[in-house]
């Protein structure tokens, strides 16, 4: 009994750590992006403002179960997702353990598409032709980005033999090593691809304001808008720990793992915040692209 | 139906408090004033630094910004968007337009008082008003907002009658099916 | 009456003297007499060949008292026995099938054409019971004669054109075989089967060599092979409907009948044989892509037949026991099946003119049990289980690759698979296509629908069981490869 | 004297034979084709009994002159044969010949290579 | 009785039972034939799994008894025949010639169970080719586009079971003997370019069914054109015909010993399984969809099976039934919409999820099972099959293996979309839930989705009892079904499904429940007419579905790939053909004399060349 609790307590700290981590990042980002833009730009708390005014909204609108279900499809992928990765290396500190015993990479790898078919379900029962289109752009860019990614991902596992991360995580303990010098070419295909998953600019088709309103979320208000958002953070902090563990030795402690994962952040956030935006094609021919040539060179380094 | 004098609760004090931060603005282009928005927005006057963005559709929206006149075509628009929004909503008439037809007094298809079709809760006069004035109009807002005194749509539920009796008398041909409340 | 092979001969040669007589007293007698005779056929099939099989002889009939080798004999082993008894019974089922064909056919006509017909029993039967080899080619002309007239039955079809077409060709085919025999009598001066092939190794091989040509390809004629069955597409597309089924089933298989028995018993050289298999490979390659492309329901199911006997001549060519086993398993089948074919296939366009394959859409319909028929037929010949089809081909593929012919197999299949596109494409049209032409439909009478699915019984049956007749195939079989026994069996008469 | 007679007789079949091959395959007027083929069997005819000829030879009874003379007696076989495939071709060139009628009247014309409409 | 025997007598014989009593008593056909399945079932799972039988016929040895192997496929084999015969019953109501139908529904399900039945490859063949033409004339029963569909489907089943029939009578030739037991004795005996030659030949044999790339041509059109209760079947039962060949081709004939021929077939299959998910995606009608879909989950199977070792077969045998279970319920909901409303063309038919409320369920559960979503029964399948192919250093592989399954995402989300999702068009209002009958196969099948995804030992153990008749150890731990939750590759990676199942349903329902409760009362339900869109008035007859070119962006970017179909090859190639053929029809060319003219020309050939070459 007591060790369900433990388990419980330290899984909901896990969640509001990400949480916290995710929407503070989504807030440096607007600050980065307005600073660069020469603005002042929101205060980096806004996204929580934000996150909150939605829940707090009085009516919200759905046009059917589905809608309904749809954010809650994405906020069990995210905080499963989040369930099965170590946050912290080793030990780490004890409310931080969760069950990532009981995944590996593949299984995280599917478990984080789940969200986005989830979501995509939400956004089609609605109807709006923007959401779909949004949905279509989405799924096609997403079977662009998890190729190269995968690569780079089957790559590690090919060269260390273990599919589970925490083995990924123990190996770089021992060889006192990252994962990033170890197969450089995994990490270049993965931080490319990682650029598509953040769904920022260049990659911004999906959610492309002005173009197709807001994309699957254009009939998400309220409460449905709030549950995308949060989930949507946890979601970020899922793959920036997800990389962190993988390819940068993971963390010994939060603060390290806030540093590395903020340093992986301004990856797609200054690369984005400079970039135009590309056409779904031209975004899936964009992965297969560099990304996929890495791939497969880090799957060749892996197997020689 | 507000009341001065009742103290807010602490509940309450944060959610007004979070929503006169993050105003999701849907800008109904309707005129002129559009032009305006742009300024107000970007490096030189940053409206996203009182956490008002942009919102895509109404289904986000907190915030409607009429900008400029309404004919009688796009009244039924801006009042199918207003309702299609989620409470609480605000709505700013932005420019003279809104508040009595401005140059457009005696024309014959635009409306003169847009408080007459769907409440307003801050006007911005001026034709066009200066982004400074548009953010003094977003502050206004947010002082309103923050006192709990921003509740036009409140209004707009209590008197719908008055107001779907104004709509009609502009709109023939009633084209809206009626919301379910 | 003493039952004996010479009925086989005597009966419906006399039938077909009768007929006319008879035909003066009744209308209806002239119909019914080739029944009686080909049931009394059917009969004296079973009893005898019982008797042979059962007690293991050799049943050698002697005519007019003239002993071996001097006289003709007929001799009523497994294999002929086998071949008798099919033609009659297949006879006999299309004769049920004609009774009541085109009643609009005068009287007269009706008698010519039983006349005609019993007269290609007798030749066809007679080409397999003989003994003799100058007396076979008597029945050859015999039945190419009256081919020649059936073909041309109908005056108002392009009969004739085919009939002059089979004629000419025929006409090679019968000099030929007279210029073999006659070269062949010069060599041993016999013209008993069973003593040629007694004296044949003493023959000088280069003689032998162009006899045995002569004969291959005036057989070869009959049993249509490929550069030589010019006529038989013609033939079968404008015969009358049942008197295909006869070429199917009998012509070309007493054709074959000529070709294996020379080749077999008289001459015995396997150096032959690779040509047979080559040829029955051109022949069947050539026939079933020409079919393939064919607009014409009987001249396709025609080039589909030639393509099956190019089956049977490979299936003979190979000369293993289990592939000549095969071959017969295979006559047998493409005697019923094709003949199924073509007596369903006839009600599918009777009253077409050009009887092409549009004339056949959608009229699955409105003949139901003749396009079903019809349908089981092309799924039988197509060699699909459970029908009779199937196992000929197996024991043939198998006979094949007992000797590792791997690209007989290969073609086997390739050719297979074409049979298939064809046929399956007319079932298509049969079953879904919207009728368009306005051609009245006739309504098959009692007795051909029964002659029919007495047919498709005997394909089910023995596609299900196919022990049914592969007991005696096997005796068959045995009885064609052992040579040694034919000549003892018909000389020890002679000697007696 | 014989062998003169006996190559004339075997060289006249051959040369029958051979014209008659011609007119099959070459004319192209039905009765002619009709008449190569009576032609042909002729030539098979006259060979058949060339080879059943034998020079001075006796008819095939056996009688006490013959059995003494010890005379060859020519083989009666072929005699037989011929007369058998003489009907034959007899009834052969009859049914050719009323299928060639029915061709006139039915193409108005007799050329082989008009009459072609049954084909491929 | 020897039970084999009865459960084919109860078949066929049922089969011939249900044309009479179509045509004599209609109104006790349907219950008849679910009748029938439920004792096929019951004789099915009742039987002795030593019962075997063994008799001669036309001079063959033939022998039947069901391997462990078998069973397993009989298993998909009698559940999925005896749920969409009862699906049959409503989906048929009021079609004509279902007498004709039923009888050669149970041909086909009977054939099935005969091939899974025969130890020797002549029955083997010989019910191969009854259940090809029961299952073909189906396939044309719908009497649409018959030409082009149906031939196709005869034309390519006909090479796959003649070169299967090659295969068999090479065997033949060389052991001189049918039976499997021997010919697995036996077979390395052969030499090794006729042993390559049989392996291949069967494998297109088996492949034409199993829709391999080159030869998958037909199934698109097959499964589409024929009645969904049947396509069901055919895409769940039948085509892992296919997949049972191979199975005892690559285990008990190649063996291991041509490591090149599993990497060529599992090679061919993943590139099936990459393009047939492309042509999939860029389809408008549900049913040519969930075709091209099929051909893809079979190139999985088929990788796994080929993949050799013990996960990835185990993989791809738990994909194949899981497949039947996950494609059956989808054909069927699919069919349920064709029926309801009328039309599976998704251009047209859209937002039936509030009229069709338990078929989009079954679907829903279907889609994230066929996605390999955690946590349903394909993610197990799609888990293993990674965790086989990376610990085998089939690297690329899995790339190939997780574009095919991540493109898939895309039509498996296209398939809701455009029959659930999506606007609710007026000229669908009429639409209700399918009748019962069909409602229930559909959610007994989620059902099985849903559990297996939790608890896949109950569909392991018989896959392993299978696999050890294929030459594999045992791996799984020795207990119950229930239990079994930890599934390990061979680094000794694993993932918890149990602990997968709670966290996922624990957050969803939590959420689920936050979400439900705040706010509840203010909630609204809103039509979809009432969308946001630039504040128009949408009106009711105003169409705003989306649905054509749905996915063109991803299109223009695989259309390299696309461009030429492997069809359009076929096509040419038998267009050539044609025009050769016609080229040879000309030898026959209506003049008498030419004929005549061959005579003599062949006779002269003989008499120059027989010499020569014949020897005399």
């Amino acid at each position: 009994m007591n060790t369900i609790l433990f388990q419980l307590s330290g899984a909901l700290a896990t969640i509001l750590l990400a949480f916290t981590v995710g929407m503070f990042y989504g807030g440096i980002r607007r600050k980065i992006i307005a600073r660069i833009q020469n603005r002042v730009g929101p205060p980096i708390y806004q996204n929580f403002l934000d996150v909150i005014k939605l829940y707090s909204k009085d009516t919200s609108i759905h046009h059917g179960a589905m809608q309904h279900m749809g954010p809650v499809f994405a906020i069990t992928a995210s905080i499963t997702s989040l369930m099965f990765i170590p946050v912290l290396n080793g030990d780490g500190w004890f409310w931080f353990k969760n069950l990532n015993f009981s995944g590996d990479l593949i299984f995280l790898v599917y478990m984080m598409v789940f969200g986005s078919l989830g979501m995509a379900l939400g956004a089609g029962q609605t109807g709006n032709p923007n959401s779909a289109i949004g949905v279509t752009r989405g799924l096609s860019q997403m079977v662009g980005y998890e190729i190269p990614f995968v690569m780079s991902m089957v790559a590690l596992m090919a060269q260390f033999h273990t599919t589970s991360i925490t083995g990924l995580m123990n190996i770089q303990m021992q060889e006192n090593t990252w994962l990033m010098f170890s197969n450089p070419f995994a990490f270049i295909a993965a931080v490319l691809a990682m650029l598509g998953m953040f769904h920022y600019s260049p990659f911004d088709i999906v959610h492309a304001p002005a173009e197709v309103a807001s994309g699957p979320v254009s009939e998400f208000g309220g409460k449905y808008l709030g549950l995308m958002m949060s989930s949507g953070s946890i979601f970020a902090f899922v793959k920036l720990t997800l990389f962190v563990d993988v390819f940068m030795g993971g963390a010994a402690n939060l603060i390290e793992l806030v540093i590395k994962t903020f340093a992986l952040y301004l990856i797609p956030v200054l690369y984005g915040v400079v970039s135009p935006r590309y056409r779904t094609e031209q975004a899936i021919t964009y992965f297969w692209k560099w990304p996929l040539f890495f791939g497969i060179l880090a799957i060749l380094w892996a197997s020689f | 139906m507000y009341n001065d004098n009742n103290a807010q609760t602490i509940v309450e004090y944060i959610k007004n408090f979070t929503r006169k931060n993050s105003l999701f603005m849907l800008a109904y282009g309707t005129g002129c004033g559009a032009i305006e928005l742009p300024a107000t927005l970007t490096s030189r006057y940053d409206a996203e630094r009182l956490g008002v963005r942009g919102a895509a559709t109404p289904r986000q929206a907190d915030l409607l910004l009429i900008t400029g006149y309404l004919s009688t075509k796009t009244l039924k628009r801006v009042i199918r968007v207003y309702e299609q929004m989620q409470d609480p909503k605000y709505v700013i008439g932005f420019g003279s337009c809104t508040i009595n037809g401005g140059m457009y007094w005696d024309s014959y298809n635009t409306i003169k008082l847009l408080d007459k079709y769907i409440p307003v809760d801050v006007y911005i006069n001026g034709c066009m008003p200066r982004p400074e004035s548009v953010i003094a109009g977003f502050k206004e807002l947010q002082r309103l907002i923050a006192e709990g005194k921003a509740d036009g749509a409140t209004k707009y539920k209590e008197n719908l009658d008055w107001y779907r009796e104004n709509q009609k008398k502009v709109l023939k041909n009633w084209p809206l099916v009626e919301y379910n409340w | 009456m003493v039952i004996s092979p010479v009925h086989y001969i005597a009966l419906p040669l006399m039938a077909a003297f009768l007929i006319p007589l008879f035909g003066k007293l009744n209308k209806d007698l002239a119909r019914i007499i080739p029944g009686l005779v080909l049931l009394y056929l059917s009969y004296i099939s079973v009893v005898l060949m019982n008797q042979i099989i059962s007690s293991n002889t050799i049943i050698v009939e002697i005519i007019a008292g003239w002993r071996p080798p001097w006289g003709i004999n007929l001799v009523f082993s497994p294999f002929t026995g086998f071949l008798a008894s099919m033609f009659s019974m297949l006879g006999f089922v299309i004769w049920m099938y004609t009774y009541n064909f085109k009643p609009e056919v005068d009287n007269a006509q009706k008698q010519k054409f039983y006349v005609l017909f019993m007269m290609l029993i007798t030749g066809a039967t007679g080409i397999v019971l003989t003994g003799d080899i100058f007396n076979l080619f008597v029945f050859l002309e015999i039945t190419a004669i009256s081919a020649y007239s059936l073909t041309a039955f109908y005056r108002e079809r392009d009969g004739a054109e085919a009939a002059f077409k089979y004629l000419l060709i025929g006409s090679f085919s019968s000099t030929l075989i007279l210029l073999a025999i006659l070269l062949l009598y010069t060599q041993v001066g016999t013209l008993n089967m069973a003593e040629i092939a007694l004296k044949m190794p003493a023959v000088d091989p280069y003689m032998k060599g162009v006899i045995l040509i002569l004969f291959f390809v005036g057989f070869g004629i009959e049993a249509e092979m490929f550069p030589l069955n010019g006529w038989s597409p013609d033939v079968y597309t404008q015969a009358p409907g049942p008197i295909g089924a006869i070429f199917a089933g009998m012509v070309v298989k007493a054709g074959i009948y000529g070709l294996i028995r020379v080749v077999f018993t008289l001459f015995d050289v396997k150096e032959i044989l690779p040509l047979l298999v080559i040829i029955g490979m051109i022949t069947m390659a050539v026939a079933e892509v020409i079919a393939l492309r064919q607009g014409k329901l009987k001249r396709m199911l025609a080039y589909s037949s030639i393509g099956q006997m190019g089956l049977v001549v490979v299936a003979f060519g190979i000369g293993t026991h289990e592939s000549v086993f095969a071959a017969i398993f295979l006559m047998f089948n493409h005697a019923i099946i094709k003949g199924m074919l073509f007596l369903s296939g006839t009600y599918l366009v009777y009253n077409s003119t050009e009887k092409t394959l549009d004339d056949v859409d959608g009229i699955g319909k409105y003949l139901p049990f003749t396009s079903f028929l019809f349908a089981l037929g092309s799924l039988a010949i197509v060699g699909m289980p459970p029908f009779a089809g199937f196992w000929s081909k197996l024991y043939l593929l198998m006979a094949a690759a007992d000797v590792r012919l791997m690209a007989v197999i290969a073609i086997i299949l390739v050719v297979s698979v074409i049979e298939i596109v064809y046929y399956f494409r007319v079932i298509h049209r049969i079953y879904f296509r919207e009728r368009t032409s306005t051609i009245e439909l006739k309504i098959p009478s009692f007795n051909a629908k029964s002659a029919m699915l007495i047919l498709a019984i005997i394909i089910v049956a023995v596609g299900v069981y196919p022990d049914l007749i592969s007991g005696l195939i096997e005796r068959a079989t045995t009885d064609l490869l052992d040579k040694q026994s034919y000549i003892q069996s018909v000389l020890s008469v002679g000697l007696k | 004297m014989n062998e003169f007679l006996t190559i004339s007789f075997y060289g006249t079949a051959i040369v029958l034979m051979l014209i008659g091959l011609y007119a099959a395959l070459a004319k192209k007027n039905l009765l002619k084709i009709v008449i190569g083929l009576s032609i042909i069997d002729s030539g098979l005819h006259l060979l058949f009994v060339a080879i059943g000829f034998i020079s001075n030879g006796t008819a095939p009874i056996f009688s006490p002159e013959v059995l003494e003379s010890a005379q060859q007696m020519v083989d009666p076989v072929p005699q037989a044969l011929v007369l058998t495939a003489i009907v034959i071709g007899f009834a052969t060139t009859a049914v050719a010949l009323a299928l060639v009628i029915r061709l006139y009247k039915h193409h108005n014309t007799a050329a082989i290579d008009e009459i072609k409409n049954l084909k491929w | 009785m020897n039970s084999l025997i009865l459960l084919l007598i109860l078949v066929f014989g049922g089969a011939l039972l249900s044309y009479l009593l179509n045509k004599f008593l209609p109104i006790l056909r349907d219950g008849f034939v679910v009748l029938l399945m439920l004792l096929v079932n019951y004789v099915f799972f009742t039987m002795d799994s030593a019962t075997q039988i063994e008799f001669e016929i036309g001079g063959i040895h033939l022998q039947w008894a069901f391997s462990s192997a078998a069973f397993l496929f009989g298993i998909i084999v009698s559940i999925l025949g005896l749920l969409s015969i009862t699906y049959s019953t409503a989906y048929m109501q009021g079609k004509d010639r279902l007498g004709y139908f039923y009888m050669n529904f149970l041909f086909s399900i009977g054939s099935m169970l005969g091939i899974l039945m025969s130890r020797d490859l002549i029955s083997l063949f010989f019910f191969w080719e009854i259940m090809t033409w029961s299952s073909y004339l189906i396939v044309i029963y719908s009497g649409k586009d018959v030409d082009k569909r149906g031939l196709k489907y005869i034309v390519f089943s006909a090479i796959g079971a003649y070169s299967m029939l090659m295969a068999i009578v090479i065997i033949y030739g060389f052991t001189g003997s049918f039976l499997l037991t021997d010919i697995f004795d036996s077979i390395f005996a052969i030499k090794a370019s006729y042993q390559l030659a049989i392996a291949i030949l069967l494998m297109i044999g088996f492949g034409v069914k199993s829709a391999m790339m080159p030869l998958h041509v037909w199934a698109s059109g097959a499964y589409s054109g024929s009645p969904m209760s049947f396509t069901a079947l055919f895409s769940g039962a039948l085509s892992k015909m296919g997949v049972f060949g191979f199975s005892l081709v690559l285990f008990n004939l190649v063996s291991n010993q041509n490591w090149l021929i599993n990497e060529i077939i599992a090679w061919l299959a993943a590139i099936t399984a990459v393009l047939a998910t492309f042509y999939a995606v860029i389809q408008s009608d549900a049913k040519k969809l969930l075709a091209y879909s099929s051909i893809a989950q079979l190139g999985y199977i088929v990788i796994g099976l080929a993949s050799g070792t013990y996960l990835g077969v185990m993989a791809g045998l738990f994909l194949a039934v899981l497949h039947a279970v996950f494609k059956g319920t989808l054909f069927m909901a699919v069919g349920a919409v064709e029926k309801q409303a009328g039309t599976t063309d998704m251009t047209k038919v859209s937002g039936l999820i509030r009229k069709m409320p338990w078929t989009f369920t079954a679907s829903l559960i279907s889609i994230i099972a066929l996605a390999g979503i955690p946590p349903l029964g394909g993610f197990v399948g799609k888990w293993m099959l990674y965790e086989a192919l990376i610990t085998s250093d089939h690297y690329y592989l899995v790339i190939m293996v997780f574009l095919s399954s991540t493109a898939a995402f895309l039509y498996s989300y296209r398939i809701l979309f455009g029959l659930f999702l999506g606007q609710e068009e007026p000229e669908f209002a009429h639409v209700k839930e399918a009748p019962l009958p069909m409602l229930i196969p559909m959610l007994l099948l989620s059902g099985i989705s849903v559990l297996s995804g939790t608890f896949p030992g109950f569909i392991l153990e018989p896959i392993q009892n299978a696999m050890v008749s294929f030459g594999f150890d045992p791996r799984l731990p020795n207990i119950e079904w229930w239990q079994l939750s930890v599934l390990f590759n061979s680094w000794g990676d694993k993932v918890v499904l149990q602990n997968v199942m709670i966290s996922i349903t624990a957050v969803f329902l939590i959420a689920l429940t936050l979400i439900t409760w705040k706010g509840y009362k203010k909630q609204r339900y809103v039509t979809t007419k009432d969308i946001s869109s630039s504040g128009e008035i949408i009106q009711a007859e105003d169409n705003m579905t989306f649905q054509i070119d749905f996915y063109k962006p991803f299109e223009r970017a695989i259309w390299p790939l696309l461009k030429r179909k492997i069809d359009d090859y076929y096509t040419d190639f038998g267009n050539g053909l044609e025009a050769l053929f016609d080229l040879v029809k000309r030898i026959y060319n209506g003049n008498g004399q030419f004929y005549a003219i061959y005579v003599m020309a062949f006779l002269a050939l003989l008499l120059i060349a027989g010499t020569k070459y014949f020897g005399f």
